[in-house]
Formats: C-alpha cells, structure tokens, sequence
C-alpha cells in the first residue's frame, strides 16, 4: 500500500481522517482558529436556518386552512403584531418591570439555594430530614403558594418575589447537591489532607468542584423562577406596573391569537437570551477544566 | 521467535511498508504566542511486528506523540499513516469505566468487536488472568490499587487484538517482580501476535529489555535524539550485562541530552 | 380572632384611628360585566365622594385571588361575581365579608351552533360552562333537568357539560371541540360575532323581572364596622356611577373600553362592546332572590352544600344614600 | 506524650478523631456497618422530627391568632379534612388518575428528551441552532401552551400529555447534554482507541457516563412534568376523571384554605415519595462509582 | 547531615516517642465475606526526622497504610497515633485541582495556612522551581504532561511544611535524570527541615538511596515482612555500589515474598 500524503495542514488521512471526522463532533465551540466574527456566524447560521424553517412550516400550516386565522393567526399577522408592540414603550416598560422582578427573584432564590443546598449536602441529619422535600417543594405548583403569599406580604411585589424563590431556590439547591455528591473523592481527599475543613473545604473545594451542575442547577432554576414569575404577575397585579405575565394573560383571555404567539416570542427570545449567558459561562469553566480539549 | 536482527533492520531499511510511519510530524498545543511547540518535525516508523521503545525526558512529548499515533489528535504538520492497521493504546492514566467491573472494562475491547456475552466473559477472565488479577473481576476499579488498576488497563489494551500496540509507561507503577513477569507475558504475545509495538517508559533497562530499537527524544521541543538497535538475543533478562551496558549507554546519552536542555 | 389585620401591609391605612382614613383599597376585574367599577375610577366618581380618602384601586383576574386578598385584609372592598362571594361566606362562616350593593345583571347566554334550533338537539352534545358549580354552570344544569336532560358533575349524562375558562370557549368552539357554551358577556357577543354563533337562551329569561346578579360589591366585615363613613362614600360613587352607565350607555361603553385597553392592552372592538353592553343592566339591586335562588338550584342538583345565606347582604347603608337621592331602596330577600 | 490508646473497633484518637468527624459528614448514606432496621430508622427519624418541628410551628402561628382559622387553617383542621378526603374512594382515584398522566407524560418525556439531547449534544450544528432554544422552551408557561395544545389534540388527554412533554422534555434532554459536555475526555478517547463510534459511543460511553447529570434533570424533569400536569388539569377536564390538579383549583376557588392545605400536603407527600425513588437511584451509581467511599 | 546511625537506632530502641506509630493495625476493606484484609496487625513506628521506605508488591497495602496514617481511613483493629503532628501527602495520582493553575494548586497549600496572596504566589513559585516547572505556574493541570502533574503534586506536599510527610510513588512517572535531580532536593529539604518520610516506591534502589530504614511489606494480607537499616553514608548515590549491594539483598528476599504468595 502505498504511503498516504496529506497537507501540511495535517489532515491525516486514511483511517484517521474518519475518527478524527467522528471526534470533531465531540469539539464543539472550540473553534479558535478562526476569526470572531466568522464564529459568530458560524454560531448564528444554524440558529436563522432553524427560525427560517419555523417560519415556512407555520406559514405552511396556516395556508393549509386547517384553522380560521383568528384561532390560529399567521407568521405575517403574529409578526405584525409584535411590531406594533415593540414601537410601544409601555410594552417594553411591561418587559423591564417583568425582567426586574425575574432577576431579583433570582437572585435571592440563588442565594437562599446557595445556603439551603450547602447546608442540606454536608449535615447527615438535615439531608435526611429535608433532603426529599427539596423536590417536594419544586412540585408544588405555585398557584398553590399565593394564599400563602398574600396572607404574608399582602398585595405588593414581595409576595410575587416569595412564589419565585419557592419556585428557583429547590433547584438551585439540588444543582448544588448533585455537585457536592459528585465530587470526585480524591479531591476531597486532598483537600482534607491539605488541611481544608468545614467552610474552607466547602468554598475553596467544593464549591468549584460542583460548579458545572450548580451551574445546571442555576439554568433550571431560572426556568422555575420565569415560570412562577409568570404565574405570579397574574395573582398579584400591580397598579400602574403592566407586565409580560399579565400580558400573556390577557392575550389569553382575548383569546388574540397573534398577540399570544407575538408574547410567546418573547419569552422565547428572552430565554433564549438567558440561555446564552448561561452558556458563555458553561463554555469558560469547560475551557478551564480542559473539557473542550477532547481530541489532544 | 522474532526475526534475526539483519534481516529486520534490512526490511526496515529497503522501505518495506512500515505499521507506523511519522513523516515530518509537528504538533503544536494552543495558538499564536501562548503555543507550545511539543514535537519538532519528527519522523520515525515501526516496522510490522518490531518493538520499538520510547525514552524520554518528563514532558518531552512522549504521550503526545502516542496520541498522535492513535488518531487521538491530528499533527499540526508533517503525514502520519498507520496503513489502515487497527491501533490499541494504554494510556498513562489508566482511564477505567468506572461504572463498570474490572471485568466489564476489559470486556469493553470485545464487545466493539461484536464478541458474544458469553465469550467475551471468558476471554475477560484469560486476559486478567495474564496480568495477575484472576479473582479481580467482579470488583469495581475504585476497589482496586493503582497498580491492579494499570494491569486491568493493560489486559483491555491487550483484549483489542489490535495490530499495533501504543503503551504510555505501561509498568510504570509496578514493583519489579510483577514487571518482570509481565515484561515475559508482553514479549509472548508480541512473538505470538506478530505485533508492532511502540513502548514509551522511563525505565531505561525496560526499554532495552523489551525492545528491538530504543528511539531516545529530546527535549522542548521533542525531536529524535538519537536511535540505538538492541542488537542482544532473546529471551533476555533485565539484570544480564548486556542490558545492563547498552542501558547505560543510553542512559549516558539520555543524561547528556536532560542537560543540554538545562533543568 | 379580631386582631384581623394588624400587620398586614398598608390595611386600612388605618393609621391613628381617627376621623379620617388616608386610604381604602378596592378591588375589581378588568370586565365589562364590571364597567361600574370602571366607570367609577376613570370618572373620578369615587374619588370625588371619599374627599380626602385615597382610593387604591387593585385589579383581579379571578374570584380566588380577590377573596384571598380581602381575606388576608390586604384589600377592604372588591366587586366580584356571585359565586366566589358565596363562597366567602360560606367557608367564614359569615364573618368574612358582606355584601353591599348589586353592580349589574343579566349578560349570559347559551350560545350554540346554528344546526341547533331547540333544546332536543342538545342531546349528546358538548357544552361549555365557565367553571364547574358557579352560577352559569349552575343555571345551565338546573335548566337542562327542568327540560328533562340529565347532567352529571363528571361531564356524563344527555348533554355532556365541559367547564373550562370562557378564553378557551372561543378557541374551542371555533374548532369544533365543543357545540355551546354558557357564558357571560362579552364572550357571548364574540361567540356570535366571530364564530357565527347563535343564542338559544338568554338567560334573563330563565328569572323572574329578567333579572338576576352577575356583578356585586362586597366588603369586608371588619372594615366596614370601623370605617362606616368610608363604605357610605364608596357607595356613593357606585350609585354615580351607575347612574352615569345608564344616562348615557353609549359614552360609558366608549369609557369602559378606554380603561380594558389601559389594563389589558387591547380593546374590545366596538361591536363586541356595544352588544356586550345592551346586554347588562346595571343596577344597584343585588337582585337578592336570584342568589338565594341560583344557591337553591346548586344545592338541589348537587353542587353545593347548604348554605345559609341569612345575613349575607348588608344593604342598609345602600338604601341611606338611595334614599338620599330618591330612588327606590332595595330588598335583601 | 504518652501513646494514645483507642478501642480495638478503630477509633484513632488526637487529631484523626477530629478529622473524621469532620469527613463523617462526607460519608452520607453509606453506612453499611448497622442492620436494615437501624439503617431505616436512622433516615426516617430526622423526617419525623422536621415534621413534628413543622407542625409545633404551624400550630403556634395558628394559636397566635394572627389571621382567623378561616384564612389559614390549622393543623388539626388540615388534617381531619385530609383525613375526610383519604377516605374517599373519589379522592383515591383522583390521585390515580393525576399519578397516571404524569407517568405517561414523564414517561414520553424522557424519550423524547434522551432523543433531543442525544443529537444536540452531539452534532454541532443542530446545537448551535437549537441548543439555546431547549431553555428558552423551558421559560414557557405551560399555559401559553395550551391553545396550540388543544387546536392540535381538542378536549383530550393528550392535549394534557403534549404541554407535560413540552414542561418536562427540555429539562432532560440540558440534563443529558450537560452530562455530555462534563463527560471525562480521558474516557472518549478511551473508548475511541476501543473503537466505539456514534451510536455504540453513545450507548456503552456518554449515556452512562452522563448518568448523574442525567438523573438530576431526571428529578428536575419531574418537577416540570408535575407543574405542568396540574396546570393541565384545570384546562382540560376530562369526562368521568377527577384529578388532584382540578382538586387544587377548586380549593382555592372555594376558599377552602384547609382543603387547600390537604391537597397540598398530598402533592408533597408524592413529590417526597418521587424523590426518594431517585435517591434510591442516585445512591446506587454512587454506590457503584466509588463515590461514597470517600474515607478511602 | 542527619543524626549518625547508631544515634538514630538508639532512639529508636529507647522508646522515645515515635512521630508516627502503628500499633498492630489491621484494615478490613468492605464486609463480611466480601470484606478483604488489605493490613494485617501492622506495628510500625518512624522516629522524628527518619525517612523510612516502604516497599511491597503491587496491591499489598501500602497505599491503605499511607491512607491511615494520613488520617484519611480508620483502622479496623489497632492504634495509630502521630502524636497531633500536621500531615502533608502525595498521592500516587496527581490529585490537583483542574479548575485552578498550576501556581494555584500549589498555593492551596499556603491557604490554610492563611499565608497572604502576595506571598503565597512568590513561595509556589519557589516550591516549583524546586520541581523544575519554573515557567508553568499559569498552566491548568491539562496542559501538562503525566509527569509534570506528578511534580506539581510534589510541589503542593513540600509547600504544606508539615512535619510528616507520606509520599505514594512519588517519582514513578519521572525520567532517571529528573528523578535524581529531585532525590537530590527531597533529601535537601528533608534534612533542613527534620520532616519524617514515609516513602512508597517500587524502585528498589531508590528506596534504598533515601531511606534510613527499608520496611518490606508482604502482600495478601499486608504484614511487616522485614525491615533493613541503610548504613550507607550520605551524599549517596544511586548507582554507588553499596546502594547497589543493599538494593540486591533487599530485591532478593522481595522476590522471596512475592513467589511465596504465587502469582
Ligand atoms: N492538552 C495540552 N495543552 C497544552 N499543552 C499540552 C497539552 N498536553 C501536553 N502539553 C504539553 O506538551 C508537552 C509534552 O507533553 P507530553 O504529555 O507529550 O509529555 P510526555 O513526554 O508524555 O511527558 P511525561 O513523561 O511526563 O508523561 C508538555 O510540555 C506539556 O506541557
Ligand atoms: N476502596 C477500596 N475498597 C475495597 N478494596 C480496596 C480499596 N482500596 C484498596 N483496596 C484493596 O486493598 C488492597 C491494597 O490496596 P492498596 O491500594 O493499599 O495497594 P498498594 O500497595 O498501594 O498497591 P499499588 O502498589 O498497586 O499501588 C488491594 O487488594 C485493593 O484491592
Ligand atoms: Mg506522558
Ligand atoms: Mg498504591
């Protein structure tokens, strides 16, 4: 057989050019060798192409006159709508005030998850007492929670801040508890030998340690919070503060098809948004513990 | 019995076909500044069934070039080809399942080949066997000590059944009866399989004893220092005179290359 | 326990315990069978009657909310449907509220597809009521076993009654899910103006004088025994403010939808509205006997457990300002 | 210094006894040394006591007098209601009928999130394109959901099982791509030099590999099923079933707060139930991991 | 310069109080029937500032016993006691903290000791001189090489300035010549500071080259098979002949052990 030859660029072929092609799949986002704008591109193609065939087949379906437009409104008409929405200020303001109270919420419920996860993963007596009612709680149907809120805070933003901790702040703290419970024991070890002990161990060790799946737990928890929030805005209505949740309901409760899906699409982009700052962040730590490295 | 050595190094020499062959291979981890030039322009190949060892300072580039061997990681330039041969590696590490047996960990190299349960059980329980570790297969790798755990790497990389075998310090934490008698079960199943074996070890008497070549590299960035034929019969014994003195020819040499390179 | 509210955010404002409250809290829904309400704030018709008194005006989205609100004393007055009131009632054993003027009546038809020209056709058909035991449910089962069809609460029988959020009415009934609904304004105007529907009842024939509750205002019972002068002021703008609705139903529906647009971000087209409007009589009556009476029908077809509503209404301070401005008092039987 | 001298059962005195008190707290659930019974009294009794501690303060804030027994319910009244309703044969089935629906849909859900997760976390382009949309997916109220639901399915369960899906799938397909992303790369290349490629890779490597990562958005999957089941309920009532979600609802339409509080109890005491399921899992991998050897 | 031998074998006799002490230690792994003796009635002492060797086959115990000492494990049976000294260990893995630098690692060690960032960063930065990875401080540990981990493990236990110090095949993944150099270091800094070793290794001669006592350990279960005193004066070196004489004796009864347990 004669030897292969390959570009200096050191494509090796034969067989290996076929595992290299498999393990390329494994290299995601680490693609440093190309310009930042072409990987910004190469980051934003897929995800036009993904909204683009959204689009047809939406538009697809609604040409199908399966459904009268008013039940089932258009990609033209939903985008319309959300237009006009968008030139609103009061909408965006519906927007800033729903954001705000989506990330104080957050926040407190990252905080109280922080202490009730380290508290919950490292006392023996604790974990079996409240380790289950974690998940217990995350079950719990915020609507279940309002009587509660409004009995303790009344009608103001604060009980609309208590239902999103409820909602974020088991995740959170069952991220922690995953990570805590994974961390390899030979770190642990080292630590214990090195001399870490109680909230040493835990902040300088542990803590880092369990990062990825406290992040995980983080980008759960942000769902919740969203969810809770957006159950909350309902329950609690604040004068003169319109928010995305009311929003939401009321295109409901019109029964407006394209200003339901125009509000969708915000919580989508929204989302979607978090997502990626979740993700920027995912991205740093896999780069620190040498996770994109998959292939040397 | 391997082939006499004339006739191997004139194999070598008329451009028969190698198993493994570097042609100008570079790598260079990371980019631009920060890059670091691991392996400059080496080249270097493995005859079908020869045994060629790897000496080499600490961080030479001795891993990396196995992983280039392997299709781990592609040369940042120069050609590399394996003729289409299948590759088995033991890692430095020994990069167990942890959620599986010992035995299931070994089973992990047949079960790809499509070897029946039952039989791959069996033949699981022959490689252990080999490295010493019969009563180990139902144990998981956490149970073990680090020594047990890099003979269950080894007997995985042995289940392969691979043409060619790339080994990163593979006895590197094993007392010196255990080496010795795997050092006798490695040579066997080179001999019987007709294996092309690259060997990377820190263990200069090792590389003599085991090898048909000792490829030495340099340092920052690795190049081939210098290459030495183990022109001594076998079976040979690591504590004969004769390892003993190329050993410390290559050790000699080694030395003088750790210190060109500076501390 | 009497020590009620204390503590609890901003109740009552009731800061010295003096003469004059700084602040009352009333609640309603962005609805038109709530216009009174609406009418009120955007005309600063309560304002002007409670003087130095702020009116805090909160809004609900449903009955449960405004109840656990006045309950929790975070709210003092709320207009709201019979049912949740009921229920308030009930569940305090009457200590919880009271009610104190009727709003509205009328407004609530069974809209149905136009192959169905009579109550036969309803056999083995799908019916939307609002929610499971409140008063259109009730109304709609009461008049179906009077017909001789037979309901259940688990959506068996003659005519199959699915409850589900009068939203969702529309978009189901569009589709075809479901072949009727009884439902309040203004979804009956949409059913029929969106989805070609047609209304086979119109359930203020079903009650005596064609008329029975769909909107009142209730208080809470410990407010209203510390701050009479502030109910009496409340009720004060709610009779103006009925009284506006009816001298000019044309400028008050442009009102009402003025203030839906500012809450909820989106009118009511004006035919919707206008049909809506014709529909409901506002009027400060409770109409007493259709709340005893719909109670009556729940308790008969199994929906309720018996209530007793003695005392539930509390219309001596009504009938003080009616008086006052000569029109006729109203009965609480 | 004289020799320390400890019991022949091992405890080394001085400094190590200090030390593994301190890693005694590491070692949780692993204590193999005492019998069944003990092993289950030793998790049940700290339970026990948080909820006798539960009780004592809701049963305090409830003497106070601070809000009428009508508002917030007390213990006694809660659970002779719970009681009432336990022995309603009606009730049972309710629960029957919500635990049902929320297996079939978790159920659906975990196929489809392995599926979704699967080929996401592996081929690049389908991350970069859809990637960010799994959060954004988990942000949306399931109520937002329903209108398409019902246009797709009508009055039906499976409209109740699509927006399940919907709440549930996205939590665990991110759990399995986190699992993916946070897979040792000592073991892909492992397992490449074995020759495990694409699916048999996927099947014998990642997916086991992943399964603490993909347990937690297993237990995350639940809870958003869960939520999204008893929002379910309540817009899509199905003929002849009774549900804990309508249960809900109703309770707080009737102002019910002791009812309110039954119900909410049960949802608990299944949620608790849920997770102890998954701790039993849990426990298992680490078990067979090696991680709760963490003294050796 | 260490105490002269005889000197150091009289204190030991005295009794005076031993730095660490095994008393009839044994280690019961698992339970029951499945439960393996991994050490069997072990008694062991190791004066202050002595550095003892340990040798054993692969998987006798030695790992396990360090793990005890260490504090890590209790023991099933027996006393231990190290007299409330502070313990610094090397792990056979590397055991370093992939999300921080190499620099970090090392300075995790001067954390606990509340030592200022300041100088924390100056002294990792000696400590991995003294490894010979001066220019690596800012590497993460997955852009070194197997044996560069090694050092910076090494790096992070010299930094603990205990006063025992256990080491589990320290050198095992390191090159002849830098495992010299390192000797060299280690013996230095053992002496400055009065440390007590316990040093496990496989290499017999390197065992010998630093050790003040040679402890033996027999495998399946791990008992005391013999200990030899080192009475060769230091400097040493390795390839000396009185090195190479001891570490023959010691090889030989080792293989004694080994074959009486069979393979
Ligand atoms: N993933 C990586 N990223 C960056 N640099 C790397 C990476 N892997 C290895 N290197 C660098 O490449 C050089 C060679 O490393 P390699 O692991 O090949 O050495 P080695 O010869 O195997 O050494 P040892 O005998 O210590 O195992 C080292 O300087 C190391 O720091
Ligand atoms: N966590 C564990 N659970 C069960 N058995 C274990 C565990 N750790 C070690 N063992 C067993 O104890 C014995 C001694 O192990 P140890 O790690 O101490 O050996 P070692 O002397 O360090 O060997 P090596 O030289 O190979 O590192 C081995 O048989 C091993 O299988
Ligand atoms: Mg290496
Ligand atoms: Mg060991």
């Amino acid at each position: 057989m004669a030897v292969d030859q390959a570009p200096a660029a050191g494509q090796p072929s034969d067989i290996h050019a076929r595992q290299l092609a498999g393990l390329d799949a494994l290299e995601l986002g680490g693609g440093t060798s190309s310009g930042l704008a072409s990987r910004l591109w190469g980051r934003t193609w897929p995800m036009l192409l993904a909204i683009a065939i959204v689009l047809a087949i939406w538009q697809g379906v609604v040409w199908s006159g399966r459904w009268p437009e008013y039940v089932f409104a258009g990609p033209a008409e939903t985008l319309g709508t959300l237009g006009e929405r968008l030139t609103d200020p009061e909408y965006w303001q519906a927007i800033a005030v729903t954001m705000r109270r989506a990330v104080t919420g957050f926040a407190i419920a990252v905080v109280v998850g922080l202490a009730v996860g380290a508290v919950v993963s490292r006392i023996k007596v604790l974990r079996a007492a409240f380790g289950s009612l974690i998940t217990g709680l995350q079950t719990m149907p915020s609507i279940a929670w309002f009587p509660l809120a409004i009995l303790l805070f009344g009608l103001t933003e604060s009980a609309i801040t208590f239902v999103v901790i409820l909602g974020a702040a088991p995740s959170i703290a069952n991220g922690l508890i995953t990570g805590v419970d994974y961390t390899p024991p030979i770190l642990l070890r080292a630590s214990h030998v090195l001399g870490f002990r109680r909230l040493q161990l835990y902040r300088h060790v542990i803590l880092p340690a369990s990062l990825p799946s406290f992040l995980a737990g983080l980008k759960q928890g942000w769902a919740f919070a969203w969810r809770s929030l957006m159950a909350g805005e309902l329950v609690v209505i604040i004068a003169h503060q319109s928010s995305l949740g009311e929003r939401l309901y009321y295109d409901r409760e019109l029964a407006d098809s394209a200003g339901l899906l125009a509000t969708m699409i915000i919580i989508l982009v929204i989302g979607v948004g978090i997502d990626l700052l979740f993700e920027t962040g995912d991205n740093a730590l896999r780069r620190r513990w040498g996770l994109q490295q998959v292939r040397n | 019995m391997t082939a006499p050595l004339t006739e191997r190094a004139a194999r070598r020499a008329e451009g028969d076909e190698p198993a493994v062959r570097l042609d100008g291979v570079s790598k260079i981890y990371g980019q631009g500044k920060n890059g670091l030039l691991a392996l400059d322009n080496i080249s270097l190949s493995v005859a079908p069934g020869e045994f060629v060892s790897l000496l080499g300072a600490s961080g030479c580039g001795k891993s990396t070039l196995l992983s280039l061997v392997a299709g781990l990681d592609s040369p940042t330039a120069g050609t590399l080809s394996v003729g289409g041969r299948k590759i088995a590696m033991m890692f430095q590490e020994p990069a167990l399942f942890p959620w599986l047996t010992v035995s299931a960990n070994v089973e992990m190299a047949l079960r790809v080949q499509g070897v029946a349960k039952r039989e791959r059980r069996q033949r699981a329980a022959e490689f252990l066997d080999i490295v010493h570790l019969g009563g180990f297969g139902a144990k998981r790798p956490h149970e073990l000590s680090g020594g047990m755990r890099q003979r269950v790497s080894l007997a995985r990389a042995l289940a392969q059944e691979a043409d060619v075998l790339l080994m990163d310090e593979p006895f590197g934490a094993l007392d010196a009866m255990t080496r010795d008698l795997l050092h006798d079960e490695l040579e066997r199943i080179w001999q019987k399989r007709g294996l092309s074996v690259l060997f990377v070890t820190h263990n200069v008497r090792e590389a003599v004893r085991l090898g048909d070549r000792v490829v030495l590299l340099s340092s920052r960035p690795g190049k081939v220092a210098e290459e030495f034929d183990v022109d001594i019969e076998r079976p040979r014994v690591t504590d004969s005179p004769e390892v003993a003195e190329l050993a410390s020819a290559v050790t000699a040499r080694l030395r003088q290359e750790v210190l060109r390179h500076g501390s | 326990g009497s020590s009620g509210t204390t503590g609890t955010p901003g109740s009552g404002g009731s800061s010295g315990g003096g003469d004059k409250l700084a602040e009352v809290r009333l609640g309603y829904f962005p609805n038109i069978t709530h216009s009174t309400a609406l009418v009120g704030i955007e005309k600063g018709l309560f304002a002007k009657h409670l003087g130095s008194t702020k009116l805090t005006a909160t809004t609900f989205n449903a009955g449960p909310a405004a109840i656990e609100a006045v309950f929790s004393g975070a709210i003092d007055a709320t207009y709201i449907g019979p049912n949740p009131a009921i229920n308030a009632w009930a569940k305090s054993k009457g200590k919880a509220i009271k009610i104190i003027a009727g709003a509205a009546s009328g407004g609530v038809f069974l809209v149905v597809k136009p192959e169905i020209n009579g109550v036969e056709d309803l056999k083995g058909k799908k019916i939307a009521t609002p929610q499971l035991g409140n008063t259109q449910d009730v109304a709609l089962r009461y008049w179906l076993q009077e017909k001789g069809l037979k309901t259940d609460t688990k959506g068996g029988g003659d005519v199959n009654i699915v409850p589900q959020e009068n939203s969702q009415t529309l978009q189901t009934f569009a589709t075809g899910d479901i072949d009727g609904a009884w439902v309040p304004e203004p979804f009956a105007s949409r059913l029929i103006q969106e989805s070609k529907g047609k209304v086979l009842i119109d359930e203020r024939d079903l009650w005596p004088n064609k008329q029975f509750v769909i909107t009142h205002l209730i208080v809470r019972q410990e407010f209203a025994a510390q701050h009479p002068d502030v109910v009496k002021q409340l009720l004060e703008g709610h009779v103006e403010a009925n009284a506006a609705i009816n001298a000019d139903p044309a400028d008050a529906a442009k009102t009402v939808n003025a203030a839906l647009e500012k809450l909820s971000g989106k009118p009511l087209k004006p035919e919707v509205i206008d049909s809506a409007f014709k529909n409901i009589t506002f009027t400060n009556d409770p109409i007493a006997s259709s709340l005893v009476g719909s109670a009556d029908h729940a308790i008969k077809i199994g929906l309720l457990e018996p209530v007793d509503l003695n005392g539930i209404y509390d219309l001596k301070t009504l009938n003080e300002v009616l008086k006052a401005k000569g029109q006729p008092e109203v009965a609480d039987k």
